[in-house]
């Protein structure tokens, strides 16, 4: 069995609604993530997928529970006081939009170098410059569009050069929140080949969150199934999907609709 | 026997200020009645803006040109505008994709509703009269404590809830035709499988064609009886869903599905498809607008007009060199 | 590509574009103004006290026999000098502090914006007619006394965009590249906020000539006999009824002018900034 | 929700507190900063010896410490004494009460008049969006808010009564020698129409054109703009293209769909215009004679005169508070996703 | 009675049934020409005749609804129609019938009229006098002025009886009289003001400031700080011609302009404080009638603090006195409203002031004495001007400073709200400014006391000469006209050699009237003599 890198331990985030009262937005959450893993997380909007990635990513603060990563705890840390932490180097995130997620005011190199002159050591410029153009190279960005600004990317170039700031620092853990929710699906198919092939170059591991459960069910080892905050199920994605023990996990994959296969019939044409 | 909707040489382009963007470029389709009709895509290849035109609502910046938009047999084009209104939500209705920003903010579902019975009343209908009949429509949809319904504002009610609401809305007038524009992109796939099966179930019982508008091929094969795929503005390949879907015959149908998770046992089996959707501001856009992706590209694909291939006599492909 | 658009709607939108000149104008004589001007805009002449405009005197002359054609030029430069410092104060004060406070939230945010609302209580003209006075009249004074009035504005929008951009992506992927609250703010969320700013510091700058020359016209800020468009209508406001219409006319056309200009320059940049205003 | 509705309002009343707390101490400190000692100013004569001057500053309490002085202030205020103004010889709060319709009335007056004009020409402006009457439009607000109020008063006054003879006198509210009708509201148009005198009325209201123009002229502008943007955001709504798809009729489209959702943003601005037109129209008032607030304060800030200078800022600052919250209030009347923030 | 009259008089009765305060007494059925319309720049602050912080327009409304025992005569004004002016050597009885100055000149009597009343019908006694001059000499704003006459103390009044009151003087003082003739020892109605005093405040101060208790020939019937007052006739006047206007309403607008056109229209009847400029077009135009009245004992002057270097240097305020452009000042500042007080003759023969002193502009002997002063390269002052004081004082600042720059002297204006202005005077902390002032009694000794020596405010040029108040305290009560004339005479040459003050002119008491209004009547404190004025 491969060490584990990742464990979450029974975490809670509540925020705040004011008063007094709070919204319990990830309830008591325990998983294991194993080197090398490709862990999904499925759930419907409101179900604390994304705020469970955000606390392992660090951007946010649980409210109660414990976040192990490398055999180091992480729970102290959190947002800009992880920015210091050994750890940050080592866990990076691919967002859902990556409009949004690029500074528009920085060309694509720049963007991606961010994190080399943040937290890697080299800082000289001819070495950053290569840095950064292997990246680009492994994440499938043409180097003549590293001049360009986020605005003169398509969407399935800026997924790209997310991946890219993503990697340039060779992190262990890579989370991806919704990476191609926004792309086609021609393009889907692009970037999942991408992120799959940099999975076996730069030996990373994966939190894939996602809603789509097809897409899902195609590329995790296991899954985990979140609804309203906690977890339903989590298995094995081939044992989740062919037998779900949960009432819920059964809900979701009946309602994923399937090629060929008729909701509603057909009526006779009238003629 | 005319179908109920059809679409001839439909080509449309929009003035912007940073240049004119070829949207449609001769699309052609048909709704007969009582059918479902799927018009599917990815983004930016102009299944939206097809539905729009039909209804008129592209904007003072759009030029359309058409042989033919027809419903029912009768020729839409020379129609007043005052006229035409008589034609949207009362014979033609829409259903949008965020449901939630398709409401008034500022009025109860309920009234949003009457104004819409109202407006195609034909007689002087009271507020009450068409309070009732709003109220049995909504019921009739299987919509939970309606009457309370109709008392909220749109940001009380759920996006699924909204969308069933517009869903009533569609059927207020007893149209002949819906167009559904990604009516649940929106939603989550819990909610949206009650949303599609309440909208056609719906439409069947009252025999009302649809054009369904969507980018999820599954979805549209789940629910329609035909397909027609388009690609930057240009229509492609037209015909009955299980054929257009499983055994499709245009090259961007193919890839198109090739690049799906569906039915794909690892993510090995995805096949992404090759370059971007061309630029539609460009005055040189090639005959097919998929030649510059496609793999079975020869010349005459971007200098000739492409012939329509008839596999069957249902099915419409426009390729030189489609599939078998 | 922006930039490209950018100058495009410049170019399209006449109104803009004719603005940006004039101000470009303005500002250059603001700049060469007292170099070009026909007479010292000080010298006093009792053999020509208030002459209607004339081929020697454009704008005519005021009671004590000055050249308004060269006393309006050469007020272009103070006017415009107190609005861009005061300008410019108030918008690095109150973006720099509106965009901390949005972003890091928490008590700091509470403290400061109950401050701004205390200032935004104030009624403005007051406020700076007493910060004038307390701080002596003088153009420093009505420097800090329009910045003071003028933070709250910049104080806002920054704290809007600021707290509007806290869980957008790329602040989140600034603090997943290790970037630091403060480095989060003046490397991602200042540059970003800019276009607003921009159009706001262009409307900012007409407002400030206007609360400059008001100022002078209840006679609180700068001093005789420095040129100043405020002070130059108060002391025509008077003529006006004898009929020597010009000493109050021109300089209230350069003041209505440098205004008009930032303020449709400010519109059209507007225009440009916010997609959604564009046809 | 009547009920929580009010305990909102009550709530937002008390959190005014600490900002009008603010508003007092600021006042008070910025106040005593002003060069000038009052004892000196208001022991005017020059030949006041310094113990005469001693004595004044102890009858006025100026030798208290300033902590001191704040502490009576604040108990004064507790007890609605705003002290005596040095300049009048009254009581502040009489004073207010004699000026303060004036500023009301030409405020109001002002408002109306602007809104009349701004909200139509700002509908017309974004219906026919890019148009040369959008473009004119533009122009002549633009133009009017780079208009100086002082400056375009002068020109009124210039035009209309110096050269044409056809506005009345530019002093105070009605003619010099007309009689004032009993004090109901201070309003003297409501007042005139209360007793039926429709003269003074129509004297009144001739009387407040001119200033209320001078002053509504820097409102259109912002008003205008916010009404056409606020309109042309609403009539690309998805909801207007939706109402649009379903047949619903133009005029009640833009009546009932785009024009409630279009004030929504106006009525921010509507409450920022009318809270600058009640605290800065002191040199209209000055320039017009007009009897109110704005010039009294004017008067009492060059003159040290603290106690009408604290008394106009804080009133300024609950009016704010008031108008805010009306604001909110009349936001969530109108729109149902408006919450009042408690 | 008209409808509208009806209206009002119908709809107030019924309001004040209600309980509402009303705007004005609705008793005016009289038309414009009973009603005299004025307009002022400035507002009165308070009704009190010695009240605390009183401006100089507050004299409208005290002067003319409180009477005093005496009063200057009038006779018209040399070269002018229909103007009179006061009589400084003419003191007549007001209140009092008679009065009789013992012959040692230490007792007056005053006979009080019969019949005489006060606004509210009670009696006019010389217990009134009594309390009203004790009060005046009591409180600080009138005390000070009244000790010039030998008026300092309670005990110097005595109630003879009922109607003859007397006071006692230590010495003969030729200033008794005249002080008993201005402002501060008007006749208070002591039983009414005693009602509304308190331990803390014996002399009603609080209740006087904005209540009359008066018996002068108007009433207040409306006032508004800062907006309008109205004075109606008192009908049972005795103590001279009841007045002939029923009403005067006066209004403040303190914009010149709107002052300008309404006078231009006739729409008011009598305007005040008009600029130079406005005054001269109107004469230009001839039309509406200027009277312009000159009061000698009025000067506008640079003040130079003695005190303070450089100035502390005569040759300095010498060399300053004549870089001024006066005469190129006197046209484009003041148009020429006014008497100059420059250019004199360097000899003195009259014992008068202010007089014109013996400068001109002349740059080079200026700079001579600035040489001779070791200041060749001259020097930088500041020149302060009281923003209040308008149209005037911002064009006297702009020549001084070109006209000082010509001799090497670099001058920063600075402009002061009066407020600050006020304490900047009393601290003596300003080099140069703008002063003016103006002597209510007419003697030349008085006017040096006042302006010359003291420690007071009003010694603006912070003049400090032994030899000067050497003289002003033997001129004090000198009675001998030659010894006098020679002090004086004297004090003069000091005031033309030292020039704390360099005196510019004495300007015209500009009033503009319509064609109607006839009666005016010039006095000593330049504010509105009410009572003689009549409409045709």
């Amino acid at each position: 069995m491969t060490e584990i890198l990742l464990e979450a331990g029974a975490i809670v985030k509540d925020f705040p609604l004011g008063r007094g009262k709070h919204l319990r937005a990830v309830d008591h959450v325990s998983f294991k993530l194993r080197r090398g893993e490709i862990l999904g997380v499925v759930g419907e909007s409101g179900s604390g997928k994304s705020t469970l990635a955000r606390i392992v990513a660090r951007l946010l603060p649980q409210t109660e529970g414990s976040v192990w990563f490398d055999k180091a705890n992480l729970a102290s840390y959190s947002g800009a006081r992880f920015a210091r932490a050994e750890a940050r180097r080592d866990i990076q995130m691919v967002f859902q939009d990556p409009l949004a997620s690029l500074n528009p005011r920085w060309p694509a190199a720049k963007i991606i170098a961010d994190p080399i002159r943040r937290l890697g050591t080299p800082k000289e410029r001819d070495k950053v410059k290569a840095l950064v153009e292997e990246a680009a190279e492994r994440a499938g960005l043409p180097l003549g569009l590293l001049n360009s600004f986020p605005h003169q990317l398509s969407g399935g170039q800026r997924a790209r050069v997310d991946i890219a700031r993503a990697i340039v620092l060779r992190p262990k853990l890579l989370i991806l929140d919704e990476p191609t929710s926004a792309l086609d699906a021609s393009l889907q198919a692009h970037v999942i080949q991408t992120l799959m092939q940099l999975r076996a170059d730069l030996d990373l591991t994966y939190i894939f969150v996602t809603h789509d459960l097809n897409l899902v069910r195609l590329i995790s080892d296991r899954i985990l199934v979140m609804q309203k905050g906690a977890l339903v199920e989590e298995g094995p994605a081939a044992s989740l999907f062919a037998s779900p023990r949960e009432a819920y996990t059964r809900e979701l994959i009946a309602a994923i609709p399937q090629l060929g296969q008729r909701r509603v019939e057909r009526a006779g044409r009238e003629h | 026997m005319t179908a109920m909707l059809e679409i001839d040489n439909l080509t449309l382009e929009f003035e912007t200020p940073a240049g004119r963007v070829h949207a449609l470029d001769n699309v052609g389709l048909s709704v007969d009645r009582g059918e479902c009709v799927a018009l599917v895509g990815e983004s930016g290849s102009g299944k939206s803006i097809t539905g729009m035109a039909i209804m008129r609502l592209n904007g003072p910046n759009a030029r359309i040109r058409a042989s033919r938009i027809a419903l029912d047999g009768t020729d839409l084009q020379g129609l007043t505008d005052k006229a035409f209104q008589t034609i949207r939500g009362r014979r033609v209705a829409m259903i949008f994709q965020n449901a939630k920003s398709a409401l008034n903010p500022l009025r109860k579902v309920g009234d949003t509703l009457t104004d819409i019975l109202r407006a195609h009343a034909p007689e002087r209908l009271s507020r009450r009269d068409a309070r009732a009949r709003v109220l049995d429509m909504l019921e009739m949809i299987g919509i939970r404590e309606a009457e309370d319904r109709m008392y909220a504002y749109p940001a009380e009610l759920s996006g699924g809830m909204c969308q069933r609401i517009m869903i009533a809305a569609a059927l207020l007038c007893e149209p002949e035709l819906i167009i559904a524009d990604e009516p649940t992109s929106a939603l989550d796939v819990t909610t949206q499988v009650k949303v599609m099966d309440l909208l056609m179930s719906a439409c069947r019982e009252r025999g009302v064609a649809v054009l369904f508008i969507t980018h999820d091929l599954a979805l549209a094969s789940a629910y329609c009886d035909r397909a027609v795929v388009m690609h930057a503005g240009q229509m492609l390949e037209d015909g009955p869903a299980e054929e257009v879907f499983v055994h499709p015959r245009h090259p961007y149908s193919r890839m198109l599905l090739d690049s799906m998770p569906y039915g794909k046992e690892s993510a090995a089996d995805l096949k992404p498809m090759g370059g971007n959707l061309p630029d539609l501001r460009r005055d040189d856009l090639p005959a097919c607008r998929f030649a510059e992706r496609c793999s079975r590209v020869q010349d005459c694909c971007r200098t000739q007009s492409i012939p329509e291939a008839r596999p069957s006599e249902a099915h419409a492909v426009r390729c030189f060199f489609p599939h078998d | 590509m922006a930039r490209s658009v950018a100058l495009y709607h410049l170019r399209r939108n006449t109104a803009t574009s004719v603005a940006a000149a004039v101000i470009v104008l303005l500002f250059l004589l603001a700049i060469f103004g007292p170099l070009i001007v026909p007479y010292d805009p000080l010298a006093t002449s009792m053999q020509e006290v208030l002459q209607p405009p004339s081929a020697e005197h454009w704008f005519g002359t005021d009671q004590l026999g000055r050249d308004i054609f060269s006393r309006v030029v050469v007020a272009t430069r103070l006017d415009f000098a107190i609005a861009v410092a005061a300008v410019a104060i108030s918008a690095l004060a109150g973006i720099s502090v509106g965009a901390m406070s949005g972003y890091l939230g928490g008590w700091l945010d509470g403290v400061t914006s109950r401050i701004v609302d205390v200032m935004m209580a104030f009624p403005l003209f007051v406020a700076a007619m007493a910060l004038v006075a307390v701080f002596g009249n003088s153009v420093q004074s009505v420097v800090l006394a329009t910045s003071i009035i003028n933070f709250p504005f910049y104080f806002r929008l920054a704290r809007i965009e600021a707290a509007s951009r806290r869980e957008i992506g790329y602040v989140e992927a600034a603090l997943i590249n290790g970037n630091s609250s403060g480095s989060v703010i003046f490397r991602f969320l200042l540059p970003n906020s800019l276009p607003p700013v921009i159009v706001q510091v262009s409307l900012n700058l007409g407002w400030a000539i206007l609360n400059t020359s008001g100022l002078a016209f209840i006679g609180l800020g700068v001093a005789p006999p420095t040129p100043e468009w405020g002070i130059m209508i108060q002391e025509g406001a008077s003529m006006m009824m004898s009929g020597e219409w010009w000493t109050v006319f021109f300089p209230g056309l350069a003041l209505v002018l440098s205004v008009f200009c930032f303020s449709l320059l400010g519109d059209g940049l507007r225009d440009i900034a916010d997609p959604r205003r564009r046809s | 929700m009547k009920h929580r509705t009010l305990r909102l309002i009550a709530w937002r009343l008390l959190m005014a507190l600490p900002i009008l707390f603010g508003v007092i101490v600021v006042t008070f400190v910025l106040i005593r900063a002003l060069p000038g000692d009052p004892a000196i100013v208001y022991a005017s004569g020059p030949n006041m010896s310094q113990e005469d001057i001693d004595a004044i500053r102890r009858a006025m309490g100026l030798d208290k410490s300033v902590f001191e002085q704040f502490l009576i202030y604040l108990n004064n205020i507790a007890h609605l004494n705003f002290g005596n103004s040095l300049v009048t010889g009254q009581p502040v709060l009489k004073d207010f009460g004699e000026r303060l319709p004036a500023t009301l009335e030409l405020a109001v007056f002002a408002f109306a008049l602007s809104l009349v004009v701004a909200l139509p020409v700002g509908v017309l402006s974004a219906l026919y969006r890019d148009s040369w009457i959008d473009q004119l439009v533009r122009v002549i607000t633009s133009v009017s808010a780079a208009m100086p109020g002082f400056f375009f008063g002068l020109i009124l006054i210039f035009i209309f009564y110096f050269l044409m003879g056809i506005a009345p006198e530019p002093i105070g509210r009605l003619s010099g020698w007309s009689i004032a009708p009993p004090t109901v509201t201070g309003f003297m148009t409501i007042d005139a129409a209360l007793i039926g005198d429709w003269e003074i009325f129509w004297e009144a209201l001739g009387k407040m054109l001119m200033p209320a123009a001078s002053m509504a002229i820097f409102a259109v502008a912002p008003l205008m703009r916010m009404m056409r943007g606020g309109m042309i955001d609403a009539l690309d709504s998805d909801y207007i293209k939706a109402a649009r798809a379903y047949g619903i009729p133009r005029r009640k489209i833009l009546l009932q769909y785009a024009l409630p959702n279009a004030m929504l943003p106006v009525l921010a601005t509507m409450g920022m215009v009318l809270s600058t037109m009640l605290g800065a129209n002191i040199m209209i008032e000055k320039l017009f004679a007009w009897p109110g607030i704005g010039s009294y304060s004017v008067n009492a800030l060059t003159g040290v005169d603290y106690a009408p200078v604290q008394a106009f800022v804080l009133i300024v600052a609950v009016l704010f508070v008031l108008m805010t919250l009306a604001i909110d209030i009349l936001s969530a009347a109108i729109d149902p996703r408006y919450k009042l923030k408690g | 009675m008209k409808r509208r009259d009806f209206l009002n008089v119908a709809a107030m009765t019924g309001v004040s049934l209600l309980g509402l305060r009303l705007g004005v007494t609705p008793a005016n059925a009289q038309g414009r020409n009973d009603v005299i319309r004025v307009l002022l720049e400035d507002s009165p602050n308070t009704f009190d005749p010695s009240g605390t912080g009183y401006n100089p327009a507050s004299c409208n409304i005290s002067w003319n609804v409180y009477d005093r025992l005496v009063t200057f005569g009038v006779k018209p004004v040399e070269d002018k129609e229909d103007a009179f002016i006061y009589d400084y050597s003419n003191i007549v009885g007001q209140a009092a019938e008679s009065y009789e100055v013992s012959e040692d000149g230490t007792t007056i009597t005053f006979k009080m009229r019969e019949g005489a009343t006060f606004h509210d019908g009670r009696p006019v006694t010389a217990h009134d006098a009594k309390w009203s001059l004790d009060r005046a000499v009591n409180l600080p704003t009138s005390k000070a002025q009244l000790g010039t006459g030998s008026l300092t103390s309670p005990d110097q009044f005595t109630v003879v009886d009922d109607m003859t009151f007397q006071i006692t003087l230590p010495q003969a003082d030729r200033f008794t009289l005249p002080n008993l003739c201005i402002l501060f020892p008007a006749i208070i109605n002591s039983e009414l003001a005693k009602e509304h005093a308190t331990t803390e405040d014996p002399w009603a101060e609080a209740w006087l400031k904005t209540n009359e208790a008066g018996g002068g020939p108007f009433t207040v019937s409306r006032y508004v700080a800062d907006q309008q007052f109205v004075l109606d006739r008192f009908a049972d006047w005795k103590n001279g011609e009841v007045a002939s206007a029923a009403r005067i309403m006066a209004q403040i607008v303190p914009v010149a302009s709107s002052r300008r056109a309404s006078a231009e229209r006739a729409e008011a009847d009598l305007v005040r404080e008009l600029s130079g400029r406005d005054i001269k077009d109107m004469i230009d135009a001839g039309k509406p009638r200027v009277l312009g009245i000159s009061n000698p004992a009025r000067m506008v002057s640079i003040a130079l603090n003695s005190e303070m270097a450089p100035f502390d240097n005569k040759l300095v305020r010498q060399a300053v006195a004549y870089a001024v452009p006066y005469q190129e000042m006197f046209e484009s500042v003041l148009y020429s409203r006014g008497t100059p007080l420059f250019g004199g003759s360097a000899e003195t023969t009259e014992a008068r002031y202010p007089q014109p002193l013996p400068y001109t502009q002349d740059l080079e002997k200026a700079k001579a004495l600035l040489a001779e002063a070791g200041m060749a390269d001259g020097f930088e002052t500041t020149f302060t001007i009281d923003s209040s004081l308008g149209t005037t004082a911002e064009p006297i600042a702009i020549l001084m400073q070109e006209a000082l720059g010509k001799i090497g002297v670099t001058v920063k204006i600075e402009k002061v709200p009066s407020a600050q202005m006020g304490q900047l005077q009393t601290d003596r902390a300003l080099p140069m400014y703008i002063a003016v002032g103006g002597a209510w009694l007419a003697d030349p000794d008085y006017f040096f006391r006042i302006f010359y020596n003291s420690t007071r405010r009003w010694n603006y040029g912070n003049y400090q000469n032994e030899e000067m108040s050497k003289l002003v305290e033997e001129t004090r009560f000198e009675t001998d006209e030659e010894v006098y004339k020679t002090k004086v005479i004297r004090m003069v040459e000091l005031a033309k050699d030292d020039v704390p003050l360099i005196l510019l002119w004495s300007p015209f008491q500009d009033t503009v009237l319509s064609d109607a209004v006839h009666g005016y009547e010039y006095m000593f404190h330049g504010q509105l003599e009410l009572r003689p004025l009549y409409k045709s």
